[in-house]
């Protein structure tokens, strides 16, 4: 390796600061959020000046690292970027950073919750930037697990009335709280690894046990029936990290009980492990597999989309509609991939970045919100622009753009997964999705109306509220530019998207 | 009289021995029931060896018997053991530990 | 006279005399200083096996004793020692033990716990059924003794009570199987055991069918399991902790040896039988130990899940399989044994081995519950933790054999494990502690921790090595 | 004067987008309010002058210029771009855009005299923002780019109505507004997607290239244009989607003049021309886009009939008028429509500043309890009666000669029937109109209602200061103009339109005038009378026609309920399966653990069984 491990150093950067605060953090608050600040800021840098480095003309994987790990079994740390994992390694970049002062304010334990939240990060970083697929299923698990302890030790509990034909249930697991919250979340996604795993086995031994680097394995012609089943197990087991109905459940309950930060990195970049996940090996290595179960995938991916707006729709916590829009949006993602066309991938890719950048605005925001108005009941507050003028603009923007508003990320994904979903081989795909987006308009608006931009609430607990100050700025302002940005320029995420994709898609025979 | 005589004598005598130890309330009597079913394997180690004229059988006879000796004598202590602090040598009260 | 000492001293029954001689010093130390022995013998008898240890690993396999009944091949090898570090490290924790009566009847302890180590050490090497089942018993018989040996404790003889008479009637099936066996071969050497089962010889197949029935206890496989959790909540924890491994691997290496080595294609005969009780003893073990509230009886249920695991290698019935399950054996050495060891120190201060207790743990002593966690995770079987793994080379095995279902059974089971782990985890890092001064560790018990941590985290960071050690003894068997 | 026209729009274009910036990441700077408006008025003259300076350019017809820039890559071309299509139609409409926006930009100076620093900085920048991206959407080179600022232009008026979004009523109706116009966008999307994958462009130029050739396949061409209809007829406020207009004027009066009158509204109208080579493909569509703009044109002007709100009549007036140019391009005759869409802009800019002025003066939007206005602000009687004038189509005004260009091209295009209901509605119009004038301006006068936060009614009502004034004489001057310009030499159309239609359409307005005239002026008809005369349908118009109870009808059943059973279902179906399936899990470990009793016979039994089970599996196996 003639040139230096920018991905090694953008993992690990998270990882040495978590270490550096278990060590030295315990008793210095501010040396953990400096600490912190400075593992997210090294990644970012890495990550930017990767986006840009990267070679859009030569394609391909780049940056590549390697290091024999166990060689008795061709486990090696196998490290490269292609135009898809660069787009997501910076989104991760822009998320972490922003959690990190997002979360400035935590108060107990503030140490172990920088680390855990590093940790994970190391893990994602992990997922996006490693070729082996071992190590990518080892920071798969990284990146899962710190969850239980962020949610159960940091998180919120609400309520949920024991309703309906399984109420017994409810009472016996204990929907609502923390605990259910953060166990539900890691055990359903761990159940999803296991499928993975096996998945990942199987390829692994049809394939000669000699090597688990996707790209030995990518030139291997698996067999029609594995690639079929291995394809479902993938499908099923990524894809309830990227809450496909109807294994989708955990995600409102996690996102809800987590602490703002955890939120945003939750929805915005680990969700897109799954998506990720699906696309890059799924269709990366079951070309067959892929063809089969398309209509599956993308009639799924409809569903998620209309089910998770019209559930959101019917939210009154703020925290559960954002949630759910997650689900109807990731439902997008899905679908553009299963178009299996250029632009229907782009969008999916594209959307992966525009959604991680906005949602993880929107938990920001209800954090902040949260943190003055101590509520997330929309119908209770009001008129809150007023009083907060940073926070409803920046709501406003994020509503707009998970709308799907031109000039924000939002439209570029929905209007090239549309251009997918009309090209693939099942037009109708179109007419869910795009109901899906005219629904979003309905609740996004109608949430921005009942907050921000409406009469002033009269509840004596409503009244002049600061508007977001010092570090809380940063998230917003960032989150907020980088939408715009990649709104009116789509081309800087485009561009390299598509050298990815395309490849791919050749791989598939569809191009 | 053939090997399946033998056999069968054993296999009956080891499965009266099974039988009581599943029913027998008082733990000495599960106790003898143990005893009985090593020795009908003892029965059954003498016959093959009497009949495959082998003297592996005896050996191992002799071995196992000594064995019994000294699991049974380790019983009977862990019964008294029992019964000094429970004041009882019933199978069915020996049931603290569960679930 | 001095070079026949010399002789076995330094032949393939070296280990063996070693750890006789080792049980007579302990004895005759014991002796000497009466009732103020105190921890003394432990101490010696913890020297002595480290000694041994050392000089396992030191060993060159391949040589024999007693005209082929008695081999020293690597199989054995492995096994003697994770019998002789088990053993030490139990003993080093029971150091650390408070109970009284450890210091005041140390002598005995130690000396069951050698002869029972000196029965493991033989049935490892054992090719010969008569030599086989004297050391069986040898192990087994000990064991009742040390599960009920504080008499104070009413709990402790009702545990080896059960034990006891379980356990015998496993050893009378057991050896009625052998029984059948000798009929069938008229012979005691287990090399003749393939000939008749190619056969079909049908007095052979009942024979081993016994045989499989007494070890399926001695390994606690569904149904044969019900003795673990009386006998594990009964018994002193240190011994315990040695109880879940050391045993069942003896178990194990027997199962190989009689059903595997030398028989070739006719193991394939026993895949359906280890994949069903497989499927069953992880099933079992996970869901029962969901409602417990002792945490002892948790492991010990966690714990018959991992032979259900191990069994699942079983059915791989593969040079694979079976070195996946010797590298699993050991992961789950050090993963059990920590877990059990800081069990141990949280009962000895708190008084008790309910999981509440261990509220808010990780404030009080973070450190233990950092190392309990870890010891969890990796029983979960947990990326960068020993366990991980084993459970990944058990499946990779199985898989091979193209037994996916088995496979997805195993790891769709190891998230109802994580249940409870993470059940145990919480009540460690999330609830509040009952009360503030963190526990104290005794020095051994730290070191026994420290040990397994570090062999836990070594074998997920870099398990190479172990595979290849692994491997090299499984080869011998086919 | 020779600077290259493309250039000279593009300069137009972006020297709001400038302002927008400035003011929208300048915090101070908009915090400081006027200065903040300085700046985006001064940028909106300066593109003003660079639009006239393109127009001039422009005057005689040559080739269209455009200038592209790739804005959606793909791996061989461009998939989309952006960039300026500067021809004649799109030169005369940024004229207008332009010049609207100044003059209402200079007008709000006045009459949001009154609002603190900050929502007077939001509001310009709204107001950037909205310029901007209307004339993005005027000179859109193709179809994404025409999209894109459509949206955008859409969430400008959704901002500017509820700009006082404190008044519950108008936060409602800027989502109401957002939503409706939404529900159209959504076929225009489809029809765009369709589009590109029947033609594989989304470029005006290449698609009219395509359509002269007669290369695009006509089949499923209809549903595509049908889609396009439905985006235009959601922001051409066409029946049923009509709705959002009227509460639209919730927003500040200005607002509703540029966005609600003159702009934003005929932007369907302007994507309907632009595109019309399409439609000519599509008869049938056609067809549907004639008769409900005739429709719509006699509804809204029945409606506006019964307001008693000045705003609404002129809303009710504007949904009426956007008719009468989707008439004309259904009819065949785009370009009538057009050139009606042109002097429209300019008469009912007017109007409504002109309203604005009086609602400023007298505090109130109800023209009952205005009154002998024409004494105390003859200026703005002056100016009003002119839009007036204009709008009822009378000669050597702005309105008279586009509508009967529209009119002409009606029956030119063979629609007898929306001819007539065309007819009927210039009827009305003049009818409605005078209502208004001679109740807000002549008549006794009332007592000047209590004062309404929005307006100024401090002490006897007067004319505006010259600010707003100025305004107004500009657009009454130029719609004068337009009118007496083409009353002298007129149009020439591409069809011929019969020689009675001037008197007919003159002598329908006066009869509406006089009318109106005879029945509040001279009082010689009496109101009631008139009233009952045509109780059902007053009663009907004052409800609306019911289309805002059945939208509302749709929205809480089809979408509320909905969604709560929905949402219901996924809480405590779909979740409760999970939650049940681990409910039974700990149950089956609590259950199982019930076997182990903790007799150590049954766990002697256990073995057994265990033995059985292998000898029995044994001797299946042999």
């Amino acid at each position: 390796m003639t040139h230096l491990p920018i991905l090694s150093i953008i993992t690990w950067a998270p990882f040495v600061a978590a270490l550096v605060i278990m060590a030295f953090g315990s008793t210095r608050p501010l040396l953990v959020r400096y600490a912190a600040a400075a593992g997210a800021t090294i990644s970012s840098i890495g990550a930017v000046w990767l986006a840009f480095a990267y070679d859009q003309g030569r394609a391909g994987y780049q940056f590549g690292e390697q290091l024999a790990l166990v060689p008795s079994l061709g486990i090696s740390y196998e490290l490269a970027v292609d135009g898809i994992s660069v787009v997501l390694v910076l989104l991760t970049a822009i998320i972490i950073f922003a959690g990190v002062f997002a979360s400035w304010t935590v108060k107990t334990r503030s140490h172990e919750f920088y680390a855990l939240l590093l940790l994970l990060v190391t893990g994602v970083f992990g997922v996006f930037v490693s070729l082996d697929l071992f190590v990518f299923f080892l920071f798969y698990e990284i990146a899962v697990l710190p969850m239980y302890l962020l949610i159960g030790i940091w998180g919120s509990s609400g309520e949920v009335p024991p309703k309906g034909v399984f109420g017994w249930a409810y009472r016996r697991t204990g929907v609502g709280t923390k605990e259910y919250a953060a166990m539900k979340l890691t055990l359903y996604l761990l159940f999803g690894s296991a499928f993975i795993l096996v998945g990942i086995l199987a390829l692994y031994v049809a394939a000669g046990s000699t090597s688990f680097s996707f790209l030995a394995l990518q030139n291997v012609k698996f067999a029609p029936g594995l690639q079929s089943w291995v394809f479902l197990a993938f499908y099923v087991g990524f894809g309830i990290l990227a809450a496909i109905f109807p294994f989708h459940t955990w995600s409102p309950d996690g996102h809800a009980s987590a602490p703002t930060a955890v939120s945003m990195l939750h929805a915005g970049v680990l969700m897109k492990l799954g998506a990720y996940g699906v696309v890059r090996l799924g269709m990366g290595l079951l070309p067959e597999g892929t063809h089969e179960w398309m209509w599956l995938v993308g009639g799924i991916a409809c569903i998620n989309i209309v089910w998770g707006a019209l559930c959101a729709m019917s939210q009154t916590d703020l925290k559960y509609v954002v949630a759910y829009s997650s689900v109807s949006h990731m439902g997008v993602v899905m679908l553009g991939a299963a178009t299996l066309t250029e632009s229907g991938l782009n969008g999916a890719v594209f959307q992966m970045f525009a959604h991680g950048v906005m949602t993880g605005l929107f938990f920001a925001l209800v954090g902040l919100v949260y943190e003055k108005a101590h509520s997330r009941d929309i119908f209770k507050m009001g008129g809150f622009a007023t009083m907060m003028p940073g926070i409803a603009a920046a709501f406003t923007v994020g509503g707009l753009s998970s709308l799907g508003l031109p000039a924000t990320s939002g439209f570029v994904a929905e209007f090239l997964t549309f251009l997918g979903a009309w090209a693939s081989a099942h037009p109708w795909w179109l007419y869910p999705a795009v109901a899906g987006a005219f629904v979003t308009s309905l609740y996004v608006l109608r949430v921005v109306r009942a907050i921000f931009w409406g009469p002033k609430s009269t509840d004596p607990h409503f009244q002049n509220l600061p508007d977001a100050q010092g570090t809380e700025w940063v998230a917003l302002v960032l989150l907020v530019f980088v939408i715009v940005l990649y709104g009116v320029v789509p081309s800087l995420a485009v561009n390299p998207i598509d050298t990815a994709t395309v490849p791919l898609l050749v791989r598939l025979g569809v191009l | 009289m053939g090997l399946q005589a033998y056999l069968i004598l054993s296999a009956v005598i080891f499965s009266i021995g099974l039988f009581g130890v599943m029913t027998r309330r008082n733990t000495v009597g599960i106790l003898l029931g143990i005893e009985l079913m090593l020795n009908a394997v003892n029965i059954n180690l003498v016959a093959f060896a009497r009949f495959n004229a082998d003297v592996a059988g005896m050996v191992l006879t002799v071995f196992a018997i000594c064995i019994t000796v000294a699991e049974v004598s380790l019983g009977l202590a862990l019964v008294i053991l029992l019964f000094r602090t429970r004041r009882t040598a019933l199978a069915d009260h020996i049931d603290w530990l569960k679930g | 006279m001095t070079s026949l000492v010399f002789s076995t001293l330094s032949g393939p029954l070296a280990l063996e005399s070693g750890v006789f001689g080792l049980l007579v010093i302990v004895l005759v130390v014991g002796l000497v200083m009466r009732s103020g022995a105190g921890r003394i013998p432990g101490a010696v008898a913890l020297s002595g096996l480290v000694l041994l240890a050392v000089a396992s690993f030191m060993t060159k396999a391949g040589s024999s004793a007693l005209d082929g009944t008695f081999v020293v091949d690597d199989l054995a090898l492995f096994a003697k020692r994770l019998f002789l570090v088990s053993a030490a490290l139990s003993v080093l924790a029971g150091l650390g033990l408070k109970a009284e009566s450890m210091s005041r009847r140390s002598t005995e302890y130690h000396v069951a716990l050698l002869a029972s180590l000196l029965g493991m050490l033989v049935v490892a090497s054992a090719r010969e059924l008569i030599l086989f089942f004297v050391a069986f018993e040898l192990m087994s018989i000990p064991l009742y003794f040390l599960t009920g040996f504080s008499k104070r404790d009413e709990r402790a003889p009702e545990g080896a009570l059960k034990f006891f008479l379980v356990g015998s009637i496993s050893s009378a099936v057991i050896l009625y199987g052998i029984s059948f066996v000798y009929g069938a071969t008229g012979l005691t050497a287990m090399s003749a055991i393939p000939a008749p089962l190619s056969a079909g010889n049908s007095l052979a197949m009942l024979g081993l069918g016994l045989m499989m029935a007494g070890l399926g206890f001695k390994i606690a496989a569904v149904p044969f399991h019900m003795w673990v959790p009386d006998t594990y909540e009964a018994a002193g924890t240190p011994f315990v902790a040695w109880l879940s491994i050391a045993p069942k691997a003896a178990g194990f290496v027997v199962i190989f040896r009689l059903y595997i080595e030398g028989v070739g294609e006719g193991a394939m005969l026993w895949v359906p039988a280890a994949a069903a009780v497989a499927s069953v003893t992880i099933l079992a073990g996970n869901l029962m130990a969901i409602p417990q509230k002792n945490i002892k009886r948790l492991l010990a249920y966690s714990g018959i899940a991992h032979i259900g695991y191990l069994l699942i290698g079983l059915a791989a019935m593969s040079i694979g399989g079976v070195g996946m399950m010797l590298f699993y054996l050991v992961a789950y050495l050090f993963g059990n044994m920590g877990a059990f060891f800081v069990v141990q120190a949280v009962a000895d201060s708190e008084g008790s081995d309910d999981i509440d207790v261990y509220k808010g743990l990780a404030r009080r002593s973070p450190a233990l519950a950092l190392a309990l966690l870890v010891f969890l995770l990796s029983l979960g079987g947990i990326p960068f933790m020993a366990g991980f793994w084993a459970k990944l080379f058990i499946f990779w095995a199985v898989v091979q054999n193209g037994m996916y279902w088995l496979a997805f059974l195993g790891a769709v089971a190891t998230v109802v494990a994580l249940y409870y782990y993470l059940v145990v985890a919480s009540r460690m890092y999330i609830d509040a502690p009952a009360k503030p001064d963190r526990i104290p560790v005794p020095m051994p018990v730290l070191i026994a921790i420290l040990l397994c941590a570090v062999g836990v985290i070594g074998m997920g960071a870099y398990p190479e090595p172990w595979v290849q050690a692994a491997m090299r003894a499984a080869a011998t068997l086919f | 004067m020779s600077a290259a026209p493309d250039l000279l729009v593009l300069t137009a274009l972006l020297l709001p987008a400038g302002a927008f910036l400035l003011l929208a990441v300048v915090t101070p700077l908009r915090r400081s309010g006027r200065l903040g408006a300085l700046v985006s008025v001064a940028a909106m003259l300066a593109s003003f002058a660079a639009a006239v300076m393109a127009w001039r350019a422009f005057g005689a017809a040559e080739e269209p210029i455009t200038r592209l820039w790739t804005w959606l890559p793909q791996q061989q071309s461009a998939l989309a771009s952006v960039g300026v299509l500067a021809d004649e139609q799109s030169t005369v409409m940024l004229l207008l855009v332009t010049l609207v926006a100044l003059l209402v930009q200079v007008y709000s100076l006045g009459y949001l005299a009154d609002e603190p620093a900050p929502a007077l900085g939001r509001y310009y920048m709204y107001q950037s923002l909205f310029a901007f991206s209307m004339m993005g959407l005027v000179l859109a080179p193709n179809f994404l780019q025409l999209f894109v600022c459509w949206e955008l232009v859409g969430v400008c008026s959704y901002l500017l109505i509820g700009f006082w979004y404190r008044k519950a009523s108008a936060a409602r109706a800027a989502v109401k507004a957002f939503w409706t116009t939404k529900l159209g966008d959504v076929g225009l999307l489809i029809g765009i997607v369709l589009l590109w994958r029947l033609t594989g462009t989304f470029d005006f130029a290449e698609l009219k290239t395509l359509a002269t050739a007669g290369t695009i396949p006509v089949a499923g061409l209809g549903v595509i244009t049908f889609c396009v209809y439905l985006g235009a007829a959601g922001k051409s406020a066409q029946f049923p989607l009509h709705i959002w207009l009227p509460d639209a004027m919730e927003g500040p009066t200005p607002v509703s003049a540029l966005i609600h009158a003159a702009t934003m509204v005929t932007a369907g109208v302007y994507l309907l021309t632009r595109t019309a080579f399409l439609f000519a493909l599509t008869p049938d569509v056609l067809h549907i886009v004639a008769w409900v703009g005739a429709f719509t044109a006699l509804m809204a002007a029945v409606l506006a009939c019964v307001q008693s709100d000045i705003k609404r009549v002129l809303a009710y007036s504007t949904v009426s008028q956007l008719g009468y140019m989707m008439t004309a391009i259904g009819a065949g005759f785009a370009s009538a429509g057009f050139l009606h869409l042109l002097t429209h802009g300019i008469f009912k800019a007017l109007l409504f500043l002109g309203a604005g002025a009086v609602i400023h003066a007298v505090g109130t939007n109800d023209i009952t309890r205005m009154g002998g206005l024409a004494k105390r602000m003859p200026q703005t009687a002056i100016v009003f009666i002119i839009g007036t004038l204009s709008l009822a189509g009378i000669p050597l005004f702005a309105g008279f000669a586009s509508k009967e260009e529209v009119l002409g091209a009606v029956w030119a295009g063979g629609l007898t029937v929306p001819f007539f209901m065309l007819l009927t509605g210039a009827f009305l119009t003049a009818f409605y109109m005078l209502r208004v004038v001679i109740l807000a301006f002549y008549g006794s006068d009332r007592p000047p209602a209590p004062v309404e936060h929005d307006a100024h009614g401090h002490g006897p009502a007067h004319d505006a200061p010259a600010v707003m004034t100025l305004p107004l004489w500009v657009l009454a001057l130029a719609a004068m103009a337009i009118g007496i310009y083409f009353t002298l030499h007129h149009v020439e159309p591409e069809f011929v339109s019969p020689a009675w239609l001037t008197p007919v359409a003159v002598s329908v307005a006066t009869a509406g005038i006089l009318l109106a005239w005879l029945t509040y002026q001279r009082r010689t008809i009496n109101e009631e009378q008139l009233a009952s005369m045509f109780g059902p349908i007053r009663r009907a118009a004052l409800a609306g026609f019911w289309v805002d109870d059945a939208f509302l009808f749709v929205y809480r059943l089809g979408v509320l309920a909905f969604s709560k059973v929905i949402g219901w279902t996924d809480r405590y179906l779909v979740d409760g399966v999970v939650n049940a399936v681990s409910a039974w899990t700990v149950m089956a470990g609590g259950g199982l653990r019930r076997v182990q009793t903790g007799r150590v016979q049954d766990y002697v039994v256990g073995v057994a069984v265990g033995v059985i089970l292998l000898l029995w599996w044994l001797g299946g196996a042999q």
